[in-house]
């Protein structure tokens, strides 16, 4: 991964967007085989964006698996059996062998159904979840870019989520698949709302869209944290990032989308093979993903709990990680809600009390009661 | 990379645009090439505002989109409600099939 | 961003996927084709923009176009169009006045002033912060833009209301009463 | 594919399409997550709601009234076995009663305690499968496998108890194929103690759940005339507040020795089924408590004969009360080794029935909490 000692950041948008301006051992060592020591030329900067590329690959890959080991184990335990533990030391494997078995299966395609949009839908959701990765601060010296607007990169990429689904849905010409389709678009649509408010509270509080900078300023000990410097206000916001984050990942209890005792599976009933898991990869990637934001915004992101901790990558991970348990607990403890009461909680429950809790914070942080 | 480059570019997509207006039938299709046309214009604005010269009130290269965008996505809302509920009493999106709407 | 090699490519590139996906858009037969068509061409718009220097509007591009907009004529294909729709191809006499329409248009706006070239860019120039987008937004005075944004608000909440009543069903009883008395709206 | 059917399908009253909105017809089934077993539903739906549904079954007819017919009194009872495979130990006793009754069979005070035992064991058994069922239809897939895990004890009892874990075939006429294992009544009295602390826990998990209360409360109301006009009997019909239970008011075996309450449901929706199921199965570790305490010593079964006949023109009849509702059996005979003709009356087939009037005006993820809280057993239903 692409890495670079992190000023407060004053470069130009379009310098920061710049590959080749980064500094890491790699790339330096790069631009040097490429005779561009200084700035770089078109070759180091192809190379490093390819390092780039096959480093996002490989942890989003890395990542999914683990994500599945520990949703298998999780549930196992949580169901009172084991989960996997044949395939090697612990069931590590299993994830791989699965993996395995879904890229070795055939390809199969419904002869009704319209190619272009049947083949195009898997290769979406990975395409987004690798964007947003980009951005993601892992370590105060360890993220790929860092744009101005992070947080609204990350929300406008987001949003991108759905277009998979819903042009899946219909290239899959199945009446389940349409319908699995449409109530992901509208449940999208809506609970989108509640999190760019949930991310609009940090923006207000930290006078940042900046990623780094977000993280920057919740530096010191643990109080210094989004959710318990704006005293109520934080907490309230970051339990409705839980709860919107998990219906935008179509999560139990909120994946009427797939819904397989209703819909058989909804939008990916036709797909098989690769085609398949490159959605359930994708779906593995996005949660990693939200929880990263949410330990980014809320829980201090890569600093330590307490000042005397060193800061570093191990802490986001164990936010984030924090946070996927809390999914992977909601998934195997509660049923699933039905679409219209997913609807009514979103636009009668948790939009107006976003929007009460959004102009609570804003008075905290106009009379200055912030911790 | 220049202005002109950018207005051609700009110009081409416009006219485009104006193609799909006149030669799609369905609703739909043609709010599509009314989104195209206002894509032009968004460019021009972006590039009138990066080739300005010193001096120039360049925000309103970023503020005037703001209002493209919104004003586009009101007009897409009530349309494509009007579509939807159009279908559902006619059945039929085809503009040439609606001529009895100015009865 | 300054006039090199690397970003007269990448304008090339964005300009070819964004004329090549515009004209997908206007000229492919099925309609959730072309919509995706026109999601491509938004995003070499937003890469075209990100060149340009203006990170906010590309974003805001990929944010409402795509993430709202699209979505919503999506959601409108497919809620009025299925697999098997047959698509009726357009007279021959409304390709030709389509075609001649946008040759004259394009005429004209290139015809314009071709020799205008401002390759130079302002090395005072900045980029556009969030900061100054809001201030200016806010600002009351004439130089600012609060009664145009105060104004667009109000728009888009009417026509959010507006299409929300538009869609809304109908009754169920009213749809019975209808279908008793056999006489369907015309 | 064209969404919208001009034609009317079979079964329905009105073709989709009509009026001024979307509507067309959805296949649920015979291969269908939520229809356990090979249960086919067309339904009518305008967008997300149900319009209409009309069930086809048939899908796993295995003529067994018809097979009856060519195998003597019995070897019908291993058949019974496949009709409800839940509650086939009540199946069983269906058949054992008719027979008796026709050809003039007494059974030993032992047998009759250890049907009343096994029999309540079984109750216990499939509603807890039921629960896991229900819940995993809601989408809760923890409540399955607890479910599975608690039904598992019982499951290994049965498999003690006459060497098979779903067709039990233990029952004969006059009693039954042999006695309790040893250390059988300590263990059932264990399970019972265990189960009761369960079925709280089971509370917490599913029945106190705000998610399952809003999906189950005031969805798929049965009214009470509706209930008795298709013919509804168990929980179902209990739901709806029919005060019917074979065991209460034509008490079989000795049902009338043993203190246990009817639970009744007040406005017959999902909820009310779901508490009804929970709360019998307390009854019964109430009856197996009871029975457990009483159980005689003495013979298991009174003296075996070479075959059963019923006299020519006898019509013995008998119904026992399953774990789905009234389970009968008529047995007509000609006098000879086989029946003449065997019919059973399946709770089932008449819950299905009703599923339309239950279902229709609700979403579609609805129908799917009606179809789990009817709990049918398809091969009961085809036969």
């Amino acid at each position: 991964m692409d890495t670079s000692t992190h000023q407060p950041v004053q470069q130009s948008v379009a310098e920061r967007l710049d590959p080749h301006t980064a500094t890491t051992p790699l790339g330096d060592w790069v631009r040097e085989l490429c005779d561009a020591p200084d700035g770089g030329n078109l070759l180091s900067m192809t190379i490093n964006v390819i390092i780039i590329i096959i480093a996002i690959c490989a942890f989003s890959s890395l990542t999914a698996m683990v994500l599945v080991w520990m949703e298998r184990k999780l549930a196992g335990r949580f169901q009172r059996r084991l989960g996997p533990t044949r395939t090697g030391p612990f069931g590590l494997l299993q994830t791989a062998a699965d993996g395995l078995k879904l890229f070795l299966k055939e390809g199969f395609r419904p002869n009704a159904s319209d190619p272009f949009t049947y083949y195009l839908a898997p290769l979406l959701p990975l395409t987004g979840a690798f964007m947003v990765l980009a951005v993601i601060p892992f370590g105060p010296s360890m993220w790929i870019a860092d744009p101005e607007l992070g947080l609204i990169f990350i929300s406008a990429i987001a949003g991108l989520g759905v277009l998979a689904l819903l042009i899946g849905s219909w290239g899959s010409n199945n009446k389940y698949s349409l319908m699995g389709g449409l109530r992901a678009g509208a449940q999208a649509i809506s609970y989108e709302v509640s999190l760019i408010l949930c991310f609009l509270l940090i923006v207000l509080a930290s006078g940042e869209t900046n990623l780094l900078n977000i993280v920057e300023g919740q530096q010191g000990n643990f109080w210094n944290w989004w959710i318990i410097k704006l005293p109520g206000a934080g907490f309230i916001a970051f339990i409705f990032f839980i709860i919107t984050s998990t219906a935008e990942l179509n999560r139990t209890p909120f994946d009427t989308t797939e819904a397989e005792s209703e819909l058989t599976g909804g939008f990916h009933t036709e797909y098989s093979g690769i085609a398949f898991s490159m959605f359930f990869l994708a779906e593995y990637v996005h949660m990693f993903i939200a929880a990263a934001i949410g330990a980014t915004l809320f829980l201090g992101g890569y600093n330590a709990p307490f000042e005397f901790l060193p800061d570093g990558w191990w802490w986001l991970m164990a936010k984030s990680y924090a946070i996927i348990f809390l999914y992977i607990w909601f998934r195997w403890t509660f049923p699933r809600l039905r679409i219209d009461q997913l609807m009514a909680l979103e636009w009668k429950f948790l939009l107006p009390l976003s929007l009460i809790n959004l102009v609570f914070a804003g008075i905290l942080i106009a009379m200055g009661w912030i911790l | 990379m220049n202005l002109t480059a950018c207005l051609s570019l700009s110009a081409i997509l416009f006219s485009f645009g104006i193609f799909g207006l006149m030669t799609r039938r369905k609703i739909i299709a043609m709010l599509l090439a009314i989104e195209l046309m206002l894509n032009a214009a968004l460019i021009n604005c972006v590039a009138f505002a990066y080739y300005a010269p010193a001096g120039a009130d360049t925000d309103v290269g970023s503020i005037l989109p703001i209002f493209i965008v919104a004003i586009t996505s009101a007009e897409m809302a009530v349309a494509l409600a009007v579509i939807v509920a159009m279908y559902r009493k006619r059945k039929v999106i085809d503009i040439e099939r609606l001529e009895d709407l100015h009865d | 961003m300054e006039a090199t090699l690397t970003t007269d490519i990448l304008f090339y590139l964005f300009s070819a996927a964004i004329l090549g996906c515009g004209l997908m858009a206007v000229t492919v037969k099925n309609l959730l084709h072309s919509a995706i068509a026109l999601m491509g061409c938004l995003f070499g718009t937003a890469g075209l923009f990100l060149l340009l220097d203006h990170e906010f509007v590309a974003l805001m591009q990929i944010l409402v176009y795509i993430g709202g907009v699209v979505i919503f004529i999506i959601y409108a294909v497919l809620l009025t169009t299925h697999l098997g729709t047959r698509y009726l191809p357009a007279s021959t006499l409304k390709y030709i006045s389509g075609v001649t329409l946008a040759a004259i248009v394009l005429g004209l706006v290139l015809h314009i002033d071709p020799q205008a070239t401002h390759t130079a860019v302002n090395p005072d120039r900045t980029a556009t912060t969030i900061d100054a987008i809001g201030y200016r937004l806010l600002d009351g005075s004439t130089n600012g833009f609060l009664i145009p944004f105060e104004v667009i608000s109000v728009l888009l909440l009417s026509a959010m209301i507006g299409a929300a009543t538009i869609a809304k069903h109908q009754k169920p009883g009213a749809t019975n009463d209808e279908d008793e008395t056999g006489g369907s709206a015309s | 594919m064209d969404l919208v059917q001009t034609e009317i399908p079979e079964g329905f009253t009105r073709s989709a399409g009509g009026g001024h909105t979307e509507e067309y017809y959805l296949n649920m089934g015979p291969q269908h997550p939520s229809t356990h077993g090979v249960l086919r539903l067309m339904v009518r739906l305008d967008g997300e709601t149900v319009k209409e549904i009309v069930p086809h079954i048939g899908y796993i007819h295995r003529s067994i009234e018809k097979m009856a017919e060519s195998q003597s009194l019995i070897q019908n009872i291993h058949l019974t076995d496949r009709l409800d495979y839940l509650s086939c130990h009540m199946t069983n006793l269906g058949l054992c009663l008719a027979i008796e009754q026709g050809a003039d069979v007494g059974v030993p005070e032992r047998a009759e305690y250890i049907r009343i035992i096994v029999c309540e064991l079984q109750r216990i058994q499939s509603h807890l499968l039921w629960w896991g069922c229900f819940a995993m239809d809601l989408g809760a897939l923890t409540a399955f496998l607890y479910g599975f895990d608690e039904r598992e004890k019982i499951t290994d009892l049965f498999e003690e108890l006459c060497g098979a874990r779903l067709t039990m075939n233990y029952f004969r006429p006059g009693g039954c194929v042999s006695d309790l294992p040893n250390e059988f009544i300590p263990r059932i009295l264990k399970i019972c103690e265990h189960m009761k602390t369960t079925l709280d826990e089971y509370d917490n998990l599913v029945s106190k759940n705000m998610i399952i209360r809003e999906r189950t409360q005031g969805v798929g109301i049965l009214s009470k005339e509706r209930a008795l006009s298709h013919g509804c009997t168990g929980p179902v019909a209990r739901a709806s507040g029919i005060n019917y239970d074979v065991r209460k008011d034509e008490p079989y075996g000795i049902y009338n020795r043993f203190d246990f309450d009817v639970p009744l449901g007040a406005t017959g929706d999902c909820y009310d089924r779901y508490t009804v199921r929970i709360e019998e199965m307390r009854q019964s570790i109430r009856i197996l408590e009871q029975a457990c305490k009483d159980l005689p010593d003495g013979d298991f079964r009174s003296k075996e004969k070479p075959n059963y006949k019923i006299p020519k023109d006898e019509h013995s009849f008998s119904s026992v009360e399953t774990a789905r509702g009234n389970f009968s059996t008529y047995v007509v005979s000609d006098g000879g080794k086989t029946p003449y003709r065997i019919k059973y009356r399946s709770p089932n087939f008449s819950h299905i029935g009703a599923i339309n009037d239950m279902a229709s005006g609700y979403k579609l993820a609805d129908l799917v909490t009606v179809l789990a809280t009817l709990d049918p057993v398809i091969p009961d239903i085809d036969r």
